[in-house]
């Protein structure tokens, strides 16, 4: 889950992070109050989406006076950013930056623990930072039975400075970023750039949080002020219903039961030349119910054009899921083709139940996709 | 022979009164796993179709010598099985449990590795060593014995390729679902080097997906250090960046973690990589 | 450091481990006011000082009304306990107790960890039980790197109760115990007894808690209330000036540099005869002003006849340690006889710069031992 | 040969700026320790005596080597320190440090152990390996080389004590401090093991003190595993119990931790105790 970087800022504020002074705004004249209320006769205004590079995007503007603030509230707000539309930005005072840092805590798969980052190529696209000069990026594995002791943040911020009193400054960022990570279960903290200002301060002029899905429910906080996109509201919606749904775009909806499945799915519909409208995992059980479900979100996408199934009998056998398939079938009506492939322990028995209805019924994974891929071409002629 | 479980397998089922937890307790012991016990807080004394239930891990491997565990509780409380499990003396820890946060794996596994122990997963369906044991959620009746070793991130696309296998007549000897969170236990490396060193293991089949670079890993590490022909297959070449595809470790970040990438990785060390599963018997039938 | 019961208590509530609504007062008037607020006919009535064994001592009463409160209080208030006089006591509401249990953390030396005791014989004298019964005292010693994990907590309360209500109870208690325990650099915290009532409840009825010294820099709050003995005001002040000073009652006053030494020297003392005024290590250095300092200590114990000051010359020569020596004794002015032993680097030069003083001057341990007891007694006589 | 130290210790000395630091730094290497390095954050390009000062242990020892390290930084900040020593591959760790919060040592050893370092303190006077090696604040020229290995809780009692050894002709392998507060690293059992391998030590003195029951442990081990003859001497014979005699750990709790119980355990397994520190040499020989 993503959070704006006025309420990440408000976290950092917190957790004793320094960050300017800053106000979210949701119009000009919430802006032109805000201006007023910084003590600073520079401001920048920043667009609050849910995206990156809204700097490229002419969403991150200098005002120097009142009627720049103004031009540049205007122009922001209800711009749109990568399909993003700017309800909200943030006027915050211009500091006087001497240089900028990156620094970061993200879960790292490979160390299999949370891993500190840091750069003084701060204010830059990290990863391209990564990728062109990475001996420029700093990275610490965190133990996390002893998290961020005084001399690992001593260690990290020697990296970035060399004047004991930044080190010790930083340092002290260093432990409540790490601070805040741990205790909200975020997967990522960012603060990009970090700043040195000319007054000899450090500040977080950016802030970027990420939060681990999994672990919201322990943090009802942060879950509540969650801001789905309409995309993501299908899949939230999906998820309590015990499915796990990503919407693509093609025309071939699939329902698979198992994630990996699920993508070897929408992998070979492609493979054989369709274009699969979505992935759609609908978890262990085929129970009838769950399947009446999975098919009205299949069918509320107009794209959607054929209906692929594809079900692994596992510990659930083939024939038991046939017989949730014809009863869920029996109470939905669509003119939609379907296309079923059941394979694993008693498919052929499941698949004999099957026989005598509407539904298309194959034994492998690619005569299914292929009856489909068919089906969605003749469909489109 | 197989890789970390077989007829010494001792297991216990954490959770083992909830519902999966007696459900696949049952199956388990069906297939002729040695459960041993279960626990359940409370709930010592208690019998789950004939196991006995004890209250903390502790007792259950005082009592029973366990050396392995199982673990079904729910998301919230799985950190705490895992660490109980590792202070208890398990040696093998498979966690099935899903949506686990993934700073209490970080915790969990670090505590683990520490006390000398391994864990698979969590978020996966386990193990099977087909005729030996059954630890985890796997559909027993697709398993045949032999010599190809697999591991997955995966839990139906395996028994898929796993189905394949079998009609094919290539057996298993270990299948492992290492999981499809981004931290989890044992991974590739680990178990392609056990594989490796299994006698009763000629080839080995592994199934990726998006997310990370576990697959560029293990690429890395067939080049040097294995020797036994390796067919891979990879999962998720149509999902769009930024997208959780059901596994919270598969998605495509900051554009890496592609299945291009991995499908290269794989490519670039001779390792052949299938287009679709049904492919997979006769590529490595290819190798054998 | 050590706090009072009720004072432990206010820090148990603070951590949600439940104990028995009490009051602490100082005088009968007080008492009965405490009375009308408490939501019990019958309370308790606890002498409040910092040793044990006072319920054996009379120091606790129940009373059943009004009247018995006034007499409980008056008697208690001002009785002497092993030397403690009762200022204070702990009027609280009588539980109806069902069954006593005893949970402590305490640093066990030999894990080089804190560890987690636990006995179903609580309300006893726990050395006792250690003792004639150690196979009911239950040990778990605590991973600092983990602390106290649900299932720890969940695996000792098991040891206690059955009832899977009463565990979840009992392992909260045992986990909050565990955090104030380590929140606050304690070395002891206990609860003896832990009780469960007769309506199901889990209260802790007596609370001990004992503080690291050493760590009270940390611990503000703590190291304020504080209220040490006369006999422990002066071996504060004696290490605000950087010694480590014991009075133990004999007629030779002795100074030492190094505790071991310290300690080998007043056993030498009693094993020729004498007996030693105290326990006086003066820590690394001899400047001149920590022997002007330490004679002052010494001299003002009215029963030192004599003075033995034991220097091992080690880093600081002896040579150094005579001439800091001869310094102090100029301007200390005492019919005391005092007896040096220097021995060390340089011990010959140190000695010889002594030879023309009033000081007894020995080369070793026992004569110097020998000397001071020999005048002692003249001093007797 | 020697244990712990030697003429392959290559120390760096943590805290090297400080007052303290800096004296016992010109110490050692005087006496020909080879102090490769020091740190103090912050100080990175000084020199300390000609030594190199490093912002971080890390730095130190990629710089120099360093397998041993000794601490001098005050107090609170002695955990952090022992941490940082362990974590930068520091093999052997001493903390001369006094009044370290009992918790931090639990929480530094543990973790040092975990790393698979050795901790010698705090509050001790450090390790003497005469003509090798002298790491810590034990004053020199009281030693001699030989054959004997001393373990002490104490500081000059151990001077002293090693200075009447000395005296009567009899020389030092290894003289190590362990420190006088409740919880340290190494103590008797370890050191006792360490010096019954040394093929350069022939006999072993203990000094011992109240507090604790380390002493009837090592009485224990002593007799189970210890060839070499021991004489033993205990300190605080005369303390009343429940208050601590200067040193942290010397403290005769709940009325146990005595000296006449410390003693008793040494006698009954044949180790001779001392009544004075004067006896030590004598009965040392007496047993050689």
């Amino acid at each position: 889950m993503k959070i704006h970087e006025y309420q990440a800022k408000e976290i950092f504020s917190t957790y004793g992070i320094p960050v300017e002074q800053s106000i979210v705004c949701r119009s000009v004249e919430d802006a032109v109050k805000a201006y007023s209320r910084i003590d600073s006769q520079k401001v920048i205004v920043k667009a609050q989406v849910h995206t990156g590079g809204r700097g490229k995007a002419g969403g991150v503007k200098l005002a120097n006076d009142e009627i720049e603030l103004r031009k540049h509230a205007a122009a922001i707000l209800g711009m749109n950013i990568k399909g993003f539309t700017v309800d909200r930005i943030l006027v915050g005072q211009a500091v006087n930056i001497a240089k900028e840092f990156y620094v970061s805590y993200v879960i790292d798969r490979r160390s299999k623990s949370a891993i500190l980052m840091l750069s003084k190529e701060g204010g830059m696209d990290i990863e391209e930072v990564a990728k062109n000069t990475p001996e420029k990026i700093y990275k610490f594995a965190i133990d996390p039975s002893i998290g961020v002791p005084d001399y690992l943040a001593r260690e990290a911020a020697f990296k970035l400075f060399n004047d004991i009193n930044l080190v010790r400054q930083a340092a002290v960022i260093i432990q409540k970023l790490y601070k805040l990570f741990r205790d909200s279960d975020a997967s990522l903290a960012e603060i990009n750039p970090l700043v040195l200002t000319e007054e000899g301060n450090i500040v977080a002029i950016d802030a970027k949080m990420t939060f681990d899905d999994n672990a919201l429910f322990r943090h009802p906080k942060i879950a509540a002020i969650n801001e789905p996109t309409e995309e993501e509201k299908k899949e939230l919606f999906a998820k309590s219903k015990g499915f796990s749904y990503v919407h693509l775009g093609g025309e071939i909806g699939c329902m698979v039961n198992g994630a990996g499945l699920a993508m070897a799915t929408m992998d070979i519909i492609k493979l054989y030349g369709g274009n699969p409208a979505n992935f759609l995992d609908i978890g262990g059980s085929s129970s009838p119910t769950k399947v009446i479900e999975a098919m009205k979100l299949l069918l509320s996408d107009k794209n959607v054009k054929v209906v692929l199934i594809n079900i692994f009998g596992g510990i659930t056998r083939c024939d038991d899921v046939a017989k949730g398939l014809l009863e869920a079938f029996e109470q939905i009506r669509t003119n939609v083709p379907v296309v079923i492939r059941l394979t694993g322990t008693n498919e052929k028995e499941g698949r004999a139940l099957l026989k005598n209805t509407d539904l298309h019924v194959a034994k492998t994974m690619s005569k299914a996709t292929r009856i489909a891929v068919e089906l969605a071409e003749q469909q489109q002629n | 022979m197989s890789i970390l479980i077989d007829k010494s397998t001792k297991l216990i089922v954490q959770g083992i009164t909830g519902r999966d937890g007696a459900f696949h307790t049952s199956k388990m012991k069906e297939y002729g796993t040695n459960v041993v016990g279960g626990t359940s807080p409370g709930k010592a004394g208690e019998f789950v179709d004939e196991i006995p239930v004890f209250n903390t891990v502790r007792d259950a491997v005082n009592e029973t010598g366990a050396n392995t565990s199982v673990i079904f509780v729910p998301a919230p409380f799985a950190k705490d099985a895992m660490m109980e499990a590792a202070a208890s003396g398990i040696r093998l820890i498979v966690c099935i449990t899903e949506g686990v946060p993934t700073l209490d794996v970080v915790e969990a596994h670090s505590y683990i590795k520490r006390m000398g122990a391994n864990l698979i997963g969590p978020n996966c369906p386990g193990l099977m060593s087909p005729e030996k044991s059954l630890v985890g959620i796997m559909p027993s009746m697709v398993f045949k014995k032999g010599s190809t070793g697999v591991i997955s991130r995966s839990g139906t696309l395996t028994y898929e390729v796993v189905y394949n296998l079998t009609e094919n007549g290539i057996g298993q000897s270990t299948a492992v679902g290492v999981g499809g969170d981004p931290v989890v236990g044992l991974y590739y490396i680990e178990l392609l080097e056990m594989f490796e060193n299994d006698p009763d293991t000629d080839s080995i089949v592994l199934i990726g997906e998006i997310g990370g670079d576990a697959e560029e890993q293990a690429a890395e590490y067939i080049k040097n250090h294995i020797t036994k022909p390796v067919v891979a297959f990879i999962a998720g070449r149509q999902a769009p960046p930024g997208k959780q595809m059901g596994h919270a470790g598969a998605i495509i970040s900051s554009g890496s973690g592609t299945a291009a990438e991995k499908i290269a990785a794989f490519e670039a060390v001779g390792v052949l990589v299938a287009k679709e599963t049904k492919e997979i018997p006769d590529l490595l039938k290819s190798r054998l």
